[in-house]
C-alpha cells in the first residue's frame, strides 16, 4: 500500500436501506395506542429508542414519518436535551446528549408536553429565594449610576 | 467443557466414527451372504441388464399412474418431508458451514424465513406421517419399534433445530449442543435402524430391476 | 473516609440543576437497560444514595478493565457515578503506594465492616499455593478471602475475575480461577468482557446505588440487563443474517457491504453482552461495527473455544486418519460379520430340502 | 370349443376333495418346526435378499398392489407382512445387525409359522405386483416363495398343495392320472385326425403338456398339436417327461421341484430337443425357464419357449397362418402373472391376437401391472380360500366389464379355471378361452 489513503474508509453507521430492523411499524403502532390513552385517560407514555434494536436507518424512517410540529425547544442541563414536537401533537422526540453531544439516549414521549420542559417544583422554591435575593441585593445597591 | 462444546467435539466425533463402522459393516454383512448363480437364459445381456437395473434406480421414483392413484397420499408426503429435510439441512447457512467443515468446500443457502416454513412443512409432514402410522390399518399392524425410533431419532435435530431458533426456555449455545447431539444420535442410530435405506435403496431397486429385465420385463 | 453526601447532593453541588438530575436519571435507567416507567424511582432512590466504600482489588490481570472504566475523559454518566463511590483502595490508581496504600485498604476494611463493596479485577492463581502472583507479599488468594470476608457484595470484572479469563486458559500454568471458585458464601456479580463494557460496570454499581441491592442475576451471575440477551439477538447486522448474506472474507463485496460475519467466525449468537446496544468508545462503535466479528471474550473459556475466525456451527470432525480407522474397522467388522453368516449358513445347509 | 360346463364341475369337485384326499403329513414337534424353517431361511437367503430385508421402511404401500389387499381391504394382507417370519428369522440369524436385533426381535414360534401358512399359500399368488410397486425396490414375490419352502420343509404347506406335490414328486402321477393318460388322449385326438407323435426318438422339439389339458382343457392340447403340425416341426411329447406343472416348485419342495424338472429335462436330453415348449400353465413355465437351471445344476441345454410366446413368434416370422375371425367381438387379454410380469411374455399373445382380426380392448390395469386371476401358485386348489378366490372375481369382472369385452382371452390353466369359477358362480356369461385354442381353431388352410 502506497499511502493511507488509498485505505477506503467509509462510516458504517450511515444510512443503508438494507438496514431496516423492522421495528418502525410495531412501533407506530404502539404509538398510536399511546396517543389514544393520553386522549381518553390523560396517561402518558414515555419509550426508550435506545432500549432497543434500532438503526440509523429505521430512526430516520420514523423521523420522516413523524414530520415536524409546532414546538422545538432546547434544554442545557448535564449537556443539551432536544426537544421536537413531531406533526402529531402530543408526540415528542426527546434527544439526551452530553455535553460533548453525544447521544445519552433517544425518547418517544407521548404527553401533552414532556416532564423535561415543566419547572420543577423543587425548583420554584430555590427559584423563588433566589429572585428575592436578586431584588432585595438591587433595591440596597447604590443609584450614582442612574443619577 | 461447556455442553455445545462436547457436542461438537468428542461427541460429533465418535458419533461419526459409530456411523461409519456401522455403515460400512451393515452393508458389507448384507451384500456378502452367501450367493448362488443364476444359471436361467436371461433374454438381455449383462451390459443391458446393468442398464435396465440403474435405470430403475431412478424409475422407481415415479410409479406407474395404476400404483400411483393408490398410494398418492404416501407418495406425496413422502416426497415432500424427504426434499424438505434435504432442503434444510442442505440450504440453512449454519448448517452448510457444518458441512464445510467436514467436506471442505461450501455452496450457496437459502434466506432463513425460507427455511424456517420449509422446516415447518416437513415437520408438520412428518407429524402427520406418525400419526397415520398409528391410525392406517395397514401401517399400524407392520409398524415396528425401529420404525418409531427412527421417526424420533429423524424428528428430534428438526425439533431441536427449531427450539434454536425460538430460543425456548434454555440458552442458546445449551439448544444449539442439544440440536447438534441430536444430529449425533441420528449418526449413530442410522446405521443400526431402518434410516439405512437410504444406502440399500440403491442396490435393491438395481437388483430388482435387473431381476425382473433379466426376465425381459422393464419395471 | 467516607461522607455522607448523598448523590443528588453531589450533582447539586457541581452545578447539575434539577433537570439535569432528571436528565441524570433518564441516561442512568437507559444505561441501566430500565423502561423508563423507572426514572421517578430511579430519581427517588438516587436522592437517598449515600456515598459506599469501594476496595478494587486487582490480580492477576493486565490493567484493561481499569482501563476501561478510566478511559473517560468528559463528565459523563459513568463518570459521574464513578466519582461518587469512595474508592478507597486500588492500587493502580491510588497515589498511595507500599505500606500506605495497605494500610488504607486495611483502615476501609475496618471502617466498613460487612458494608463495602469488593470490586476484583484479574483471576486468582491458585498452584503451588498461590505463589504466582503476590501484592506486598501477599498471595492473591489470601489477600482476596482476607478482603471478601468483610464485604457486603463482591463485583468481578472483567473475564479473569469472573471466569479465570486468559490466564485459566489451557494449559493453565498458574491455576488460576475466578472469584466465585473460592468465594462462595457472598453475593457475587459477574461483569465479564474483555474489557468488560464501563457502561455496565457503572451500570452495576448504578444500580446497587440506587436499590441498594445486587441487579438480577442469571445463571452465571451476571446482570441479565445486560447479558440477558446475545451480541446476536441485539445486532444491526442481524438482519442479513436472516435474509442469508455474509461476508465470506474481510476484503469481499460482502464486508464492504456491512454484511453478516457468522462465516467468519462471529461469536454474536453465543455471546451473552451488550455491546451491539450499548456499544464502546463512548457509544461510537463495536467490533461487529467495526467490521470484525464477536470473539465472544465474555464468555467463560473463550479463549479455548476453538479458532476465532472458525464458524460458530463448524462441527470437529475429527482427523482423517481416525476416519480411515473407521473405515477399516467397519470394513473388517462387515466381512467378519458376513463370514460369519455365512458359516451360520454352511450349517444350516445341513438340512435338507424336501 | 369351449369346455362343458359338466366337465368342469366334475374337475371342480375334484379339487375340492384334495384335502381330503392328502395323506398326513409328516409329524413334528414344535421345535423342529421352528429349526427347519430357520434354517431354511438361513441357508437360502442370498445377498439382494438380504438387502432387501434390511431396507423396508414399512411404508405399507405394497398392500395397494396386491389384488387381496385392495379387494378386502383386510390389513394382515400386506405382502411385506408376509414375509414377517423370514425378516425375523433374517435379522436375528443372519443380518449383519444380528446382535442388537436379537434384541429388538421376537423369536419365531410354530404357532406364528402356523398361522402363517394361510398368508403365503391362502393369500399370495406370487404374482409379483408388490415387487413393483415397491419404493425400496424390495423383491416381495421372491421372498413369500422362499417363505413357502420353509413351511414346507417344517411339513407345514396347505394340505391340497402337498398332496399334489407328495404324489407329482414321488410317484410322478397326478390325481392318480400317469402316462396312460397322455396316450389316451393322443388316441381321442388321433380319432379327431390330430397326430401327436409320442416318444420319437429325436425330435427339434419337446411339447410338453399337463394333466389338466388331457382331462379338462382339452382344448389347448388340440390347438397345440394341430399348430404343431400345420408348422411341419420335427416334434414329440414324451411319456417320461411330459408334465409341465410342478407342484412342488409352486408348495416350496425343492426336491420335488427338482424331481418333476429332471423328467422334463432328461425327455428333452434324450430326444435331442433344441426348444421344449411349455403348455398353458402358469407356474410350469418360471418352474423350468427360470428356474429349471438350479434344479439341473447347470445351464439348461436347450431352450424354454412357452407356448402362447411360440406362437406369436411363429406368427409373426410368417411361418404360421391365420384366419381372421369373423365377428369376434371385443376380446381382452389377460395377462397370466407367471408368463407376464414375471416372465416377459407381453407382445406375442397380442401378436396372435392381432393375427386373428380380433378388437382387442385391453384391461386396465394391463401387461406388467396386471391384476392376478386371484388364484395363481396354487392357490385354486386350495378349498378354504374359495371366498377370498370370489372377491378378487369381482375385482377381476369389474376389470373386464370396463374394457367392454365380449370374450376373455388368457394363456394359463389356472387363469381360465378361477375366472370360470368365477364366472360360474357370478353366472358372467362371457365366454373365457384358450389363446392356444383359440389360434388352433382358427389356422389358415
Amino acid at each position: 500500500m502506497d499511502n493511507l489513503e488509498s485505505i477506503a474508509v467509509r462510516v458504517e453507521d450511515g444510512l443503508d436501506e438494507s438496514l431496516r430492523t423492522d421495528n418502525v411499524w410495531p412501533l407506530l403502532r404502539q404509538i398510536e395506542q399511546a396517543l389514544q390513552s393520553l386522549q381518553e385517560s390523560g396517561s402518558e407514555t414515555v419509550i426508550d429508542l435506545g432500549a432497543m434494536p434500532f438503526s440509523a436507518q429505521d430512526e430516520q424512517d420514523l423521523r420522516e414519518r413523524l414530520g415536524r410540529g409546532e414546538v422545538n425547544a432546547t434544554v442545557e442541563a448535564f449537556g443539551p436535551t432536544l426537544v421536537q414536537e413531531t406533526a402529531f401533537a402530543g408526540v415528542w422526540l426527546v434527544e439526551y446528549l452530553d455535553a460533548e453531544q453525544r447521544r445519552l439516549t433517544l425518547h418517544l414521549q407521548i404527553a401533552r408536553i414532556p416532564d423535561l420542559l415543566i419547572t420543577p417544583a423543587d425548583d420554584l422554591a430555590d427559584s423563588l429565594a433566589s429572585l428575592r435575593r436578586a431584588n432585595r441585593d438591587f433595591s440596597a445597591a447604590p443609584t450614582e449610576d442612574v443619577q | 467443557m461447556s455442553l455445545l462444546d462436547f457436542a461438537r467435539g468428542t461427541a460429533l466425533q465418535w458419533s461419526l466414527y459409530i456411523f461409519v463402522v456401522g455403515i460400512i459393516w451393515r452393508i458389507l454383512g448384507a451384500a456378502l451372504v452367501m450367493r448362488r448363480k443364476d444359471m436361467s437364459q436371461a433374454r438381455i445381456s449383462g451390459a443391458e441388464r446393468v442398464k435396465e437395473g440403474a435405470m430403475t434406480i431412478l424409475t422407481r421414483s415415479v410409479p406407474p399412474e395404476t400404483f400411483e392413484k393408490r398410494i398418492r397420499f404416501s407418495h406425496i408426503t413422502g416426497y415432500l418431508w424427504h426434499i424438505g429435510y434435504f432442503v434444510v439441512v442442505l440450504f440453512f447457512i449454519p448448517h452448510i458451514l457444518f458441512i464445510k467443515s467436514f467436506l471442505g468446500f461450501e455452496w450457496p443457502g437459502l434466506p432463513n424465513p425460507m427455511i424456517l416454513v420449509i422446516g415447518a412443512i416437513t415437520l408438520a409432514t412428518l407429524v402427520a406421517l406418525l400419526v397415520r402410522r398409528m391410525t392406517h390399518p395397514v401401517l399400524k399392524l407392520i409398524s415396528t419399534a425401529d420404525d418409531y425410533i427412527s421417526w424420533l431419532v429423524a424428528a428430534l435435530p428438526l425439533i431441536t433445530g427449531y427450539m434454536v431458533v425460538a430460543r425456548v426456555g434454555l440458552h442458546y449455545e445449551t439448544l444449539l449442543g442439544l440440536h447438534v447431539l441430536s444430529f449425533c444420535l441420528l449418526l449413530i442410530w442410522f446405521p443400526f435402524g431402518k434410516l439405512m435405506h437410504v444406502f440399500f435403496i440403491f442396490p435393491s431397486r438395481y437388483n430388482v430391476g435387473a431381476i425382473f429385465a433379466r426376465r425381459g420385463v422393464r419395471v | 473516609m467516607t461522607d455522607n453526601k448523598t448523590l443528588a447532593e453531589r450533582l447539586r453541588e457541581r452545578g447539575v440543576s434539577r433537570r439535569g438530575f432528571m436528565k441524570f436519571c433518564a441516561a442512568t435507567a437507559s444505561m441501566m437497560a430500565l423502561p423508563p416507567l423507572m426514572i421517578p424511582r430511579i430519581a427517588a432512590a438516587l436522592e437517598q444514595a449515600r456515598r459506599p466504600s469501594v476496595i478494587w482489588l486487582s490480580f492477576q490481570e493486565c490493567t484493561g478493565c481499569t482501563e476501561s472504566l478510566t478511559r473517560s475523559h468528559a463528565p459523563t454518566i459513568e463518570g459521574l457515578i464513578f466519582d461518587h463511590i469512595s474508592l478507597d483502595y486500588h492500587h493502580t490508581l491510588q497515589a498511595a503506594a507500599g505500606d500506605a496504600a495497605e494500610h488504607a485498604r486495611e483502615a476501609a476494611m475496618q471502617e466498613n465492616e460487612g458494608e463495602y463493596l469488593l470490586v476484583v479485577d484479574g483471576s486468582i492463581p491458585l498452584k503451588d499455593d498461590g505463589i504466582y502472583s503476590t501484592i506486598a507479599g501477599i498471595t492473591n488468594l489470601s489477600m482476596l478471602e482476607d478482603v471478601a470476608a468483610g464485604a457486603a457484595a463482591i463485583i468481578s470484572v472483567g473475564t479473569c475475575a469472573a471466569f479465570g479469563g486468559i490466564p485459566h486458559a489451557n494449559p493453565n500454568p498458574t491455576g488460576a480461577v475466578g472469584v466465585s471458585e473460592i468465594i462462595t458464601d457472598k453475593p457475587i456479580v459477574n461483569v465479564p468482557g474483555c474489557p468488560p463494557i464501563p457502561t455496565v460496570i457503572t451500570g452495576v454499581l448504578a444500580h446497587y446505588l440506587t436499590f441498594g441491592r445486587l441487579p438480577e442475576l442469571d445463571s452465571l451471575n451476571r446482570p441479565m440487563v445486560f447479558f440477558g440477551q446475545t451480541i446476536h439477538d441485539r445486532c444491526y447486522r442481524r438482519p442479513f443474517y436472516e435474509r442469508g448474506q455474509f461476508a465470506d472474507t474481510f476484503d469481499d463485496e460482502g464486508a464492504r457491504k456491512g454484511w453478516c460475519l457468522f462465516k467468519l467466525g462471529c461469536k454474536g449468537p453465543t455471546t451473552y453482552n451488550a455491546c451491539a446496544t450499548a456499544k464502546w468508545n463512548d457509544s461510537v462503535s463495536f467490533p461487529i461495527q467495526a467490521g470484525h466479528g464477536c470473539i465472544g471474550c465474555s464468555e467463560p473459556n473463550f479463549w479455548d473455544k476453538g479458532a476465532f475466525y472458525e464458524p460458530l456451527s463448524a462441527g470437529r470432525w475429527g482427523t482423517p486418519a481416525a476416519l480411515g480407522a473407521a473405515v477399516v474397522a467397519g470394513a473388517a467388522i462387515g466381512l467378519g460379520s458376513a463370514a460369519l453368516a455365512r458359516k451360520r449358513q454352511a450349517e444350516a445347509s445341513e438340512e435338507k430340502d424336501i | 370349443m369351449t369346455v362343458s360346463e359338466e366337465a368342469f364341475e366334475q374337475f371342480r369337485a375334484g379339487v375340492g376333495m384334495l384335502s381330503e384326499m392328502a395323506p398326513p403329513a409328516t409329524e413334528r414337534t414344535d421345535e423342529e418346526r421352528v429349526r427347519i424353517f430357520k434354517n431354511t431361511v438361513i441357508k437360502k437367503i442370498m445377498p439382494h435378499e438380504a438387502m432387501d430385508l434390511e431396507t423396508c421402511v414399512h411404508c405399507g404401500m405394497c398392500a395397494e398392489a396386491c389384488h387381496y389387499y385392495v379387494a378386502t381391504e383386510d390389513p394382515k394382507y400386506t405382502p411385506i407382512r408376509k414375509l414377517e417370519l423370514t425378516r425375523r428369522v433374517y435379522q436375528r440369524e443372519v443380518s449383519p445387525n444380528r446382535w442388537l436385533r436379537r434384541l429388538l426381535t421376537r423369536d419365531i414360534t410354530a404357532q406364528e409359522l402356523e398361522a402363517w401358512q394361510e398368508l403365503v399359500y391362502d393369500s399370495c399368488t406370487e404374482c409379483g405386483r408388490c415387487s413393483l410397486i415397491c419404493p425400496m425396490g424390495i423383491h416381495i414375490a421372491e421372498m413369500v416363495a422362499l417363505t413357502r419352502e420353509g413351511l414346507a420343509n417344517a411339513s407345514l404347506a396347505v394340505d391340497e398343495q402337498r398332496a399334489m406335490s407328495h404324489e407329482q414328486g414321488q410317484r410322478g402321477t397326478m390325481f392318480g392320472m400317469g402316462s396312460d393318460s397322455l396316450v389316451q388322449a393322443a388316441q381321442v385326438l388321433k380319432q379327431k385326425g390330430i397326430d401327436v407323435p409320442l416318444d420319437q426318438p429325436q425330435a427339434e422339439i419337446l411339447v410338453v403338456t399337463s394333466v389338466i389339458e388331457m382331462t379338462l382343457f382339452t382344448d389347448a392340447l388340440e390347438g397345440t398339436a394341430k399348430i404343431m403340425n400345420k408348422l411341419g416341426c420335427s416334434w414329440t411329447v414324451s411319456t417320461c417327461g411330459y408334465e409341465a406343472a410342478n407342484f412342488g416348485y409352486m408348495a416350496g419342495y425343492s426336491g420335488y421341484h427338482r424331481a418333476a424338472a429332471m423328467r422334463v429335462i432328461e425327455a428333452a436330453i434324450a430326444v435331442g430337443a433344441k426348444t421344449v415348449i411349455i403348455p398353458e400353465c402358469g407356474h410350469s413355465y418360471p418352474a423350468l425357464r427360470w428356474d429349471g437351471a438350479a434344479a439341473y445344476g447347470k445351464p439348461l441345454p436347450f431352450e424354454v419357449v412357452a407356448i402362447s410366446e411360440f406362437i406369436g413368434r411363429e406368427i409373426k416370422a410368417g411361418n404360421l397362418k391365420v384366419n381372421k375371425i369373423p365377428a369376434a367381438g371385443k376380446v381382452t387379454y389377460h395377462d397370466p402373472c407367471k408368463l407376464g410380469r414375471v416372465g416377459g411374455v407381453f407382445d406375442e399373445p397380442r401378436e396372435a391376437l392381432q393375427a386373428l382380426g380380433v378388437d382387442l380392448s385391453e384391461v386396465s390395469p394391463n401387461r406388467a401391472q396386471s391384476y392376478c386371476c386371484g388364484g395363481g401358485a396354487g392357490n385354486f386348489l386350495i378349498r378354504r380360500a374359495a371366498p377370498l378366490r370370489a372377491k378378487v372375481w369381482e375385482l377381476k369382472r369389474g376389470q373386464f366389464e370396463d374394457a367392454g369385452a365380449d370374450r376373455v382371452v388368457t394363456s394359463c390353466a389356472s387363469c381360465r379355471i378361477n375366472f370360470m369359477a368365477g364366472a360360474a358362480d357370478t353366472h358372467w356369461e362371457k365366454p373365457i378361452e384358450s389363446l392356444v385354442a383359440l389360434v388352433g381353431a382358427n389356422l389358415a388352410d
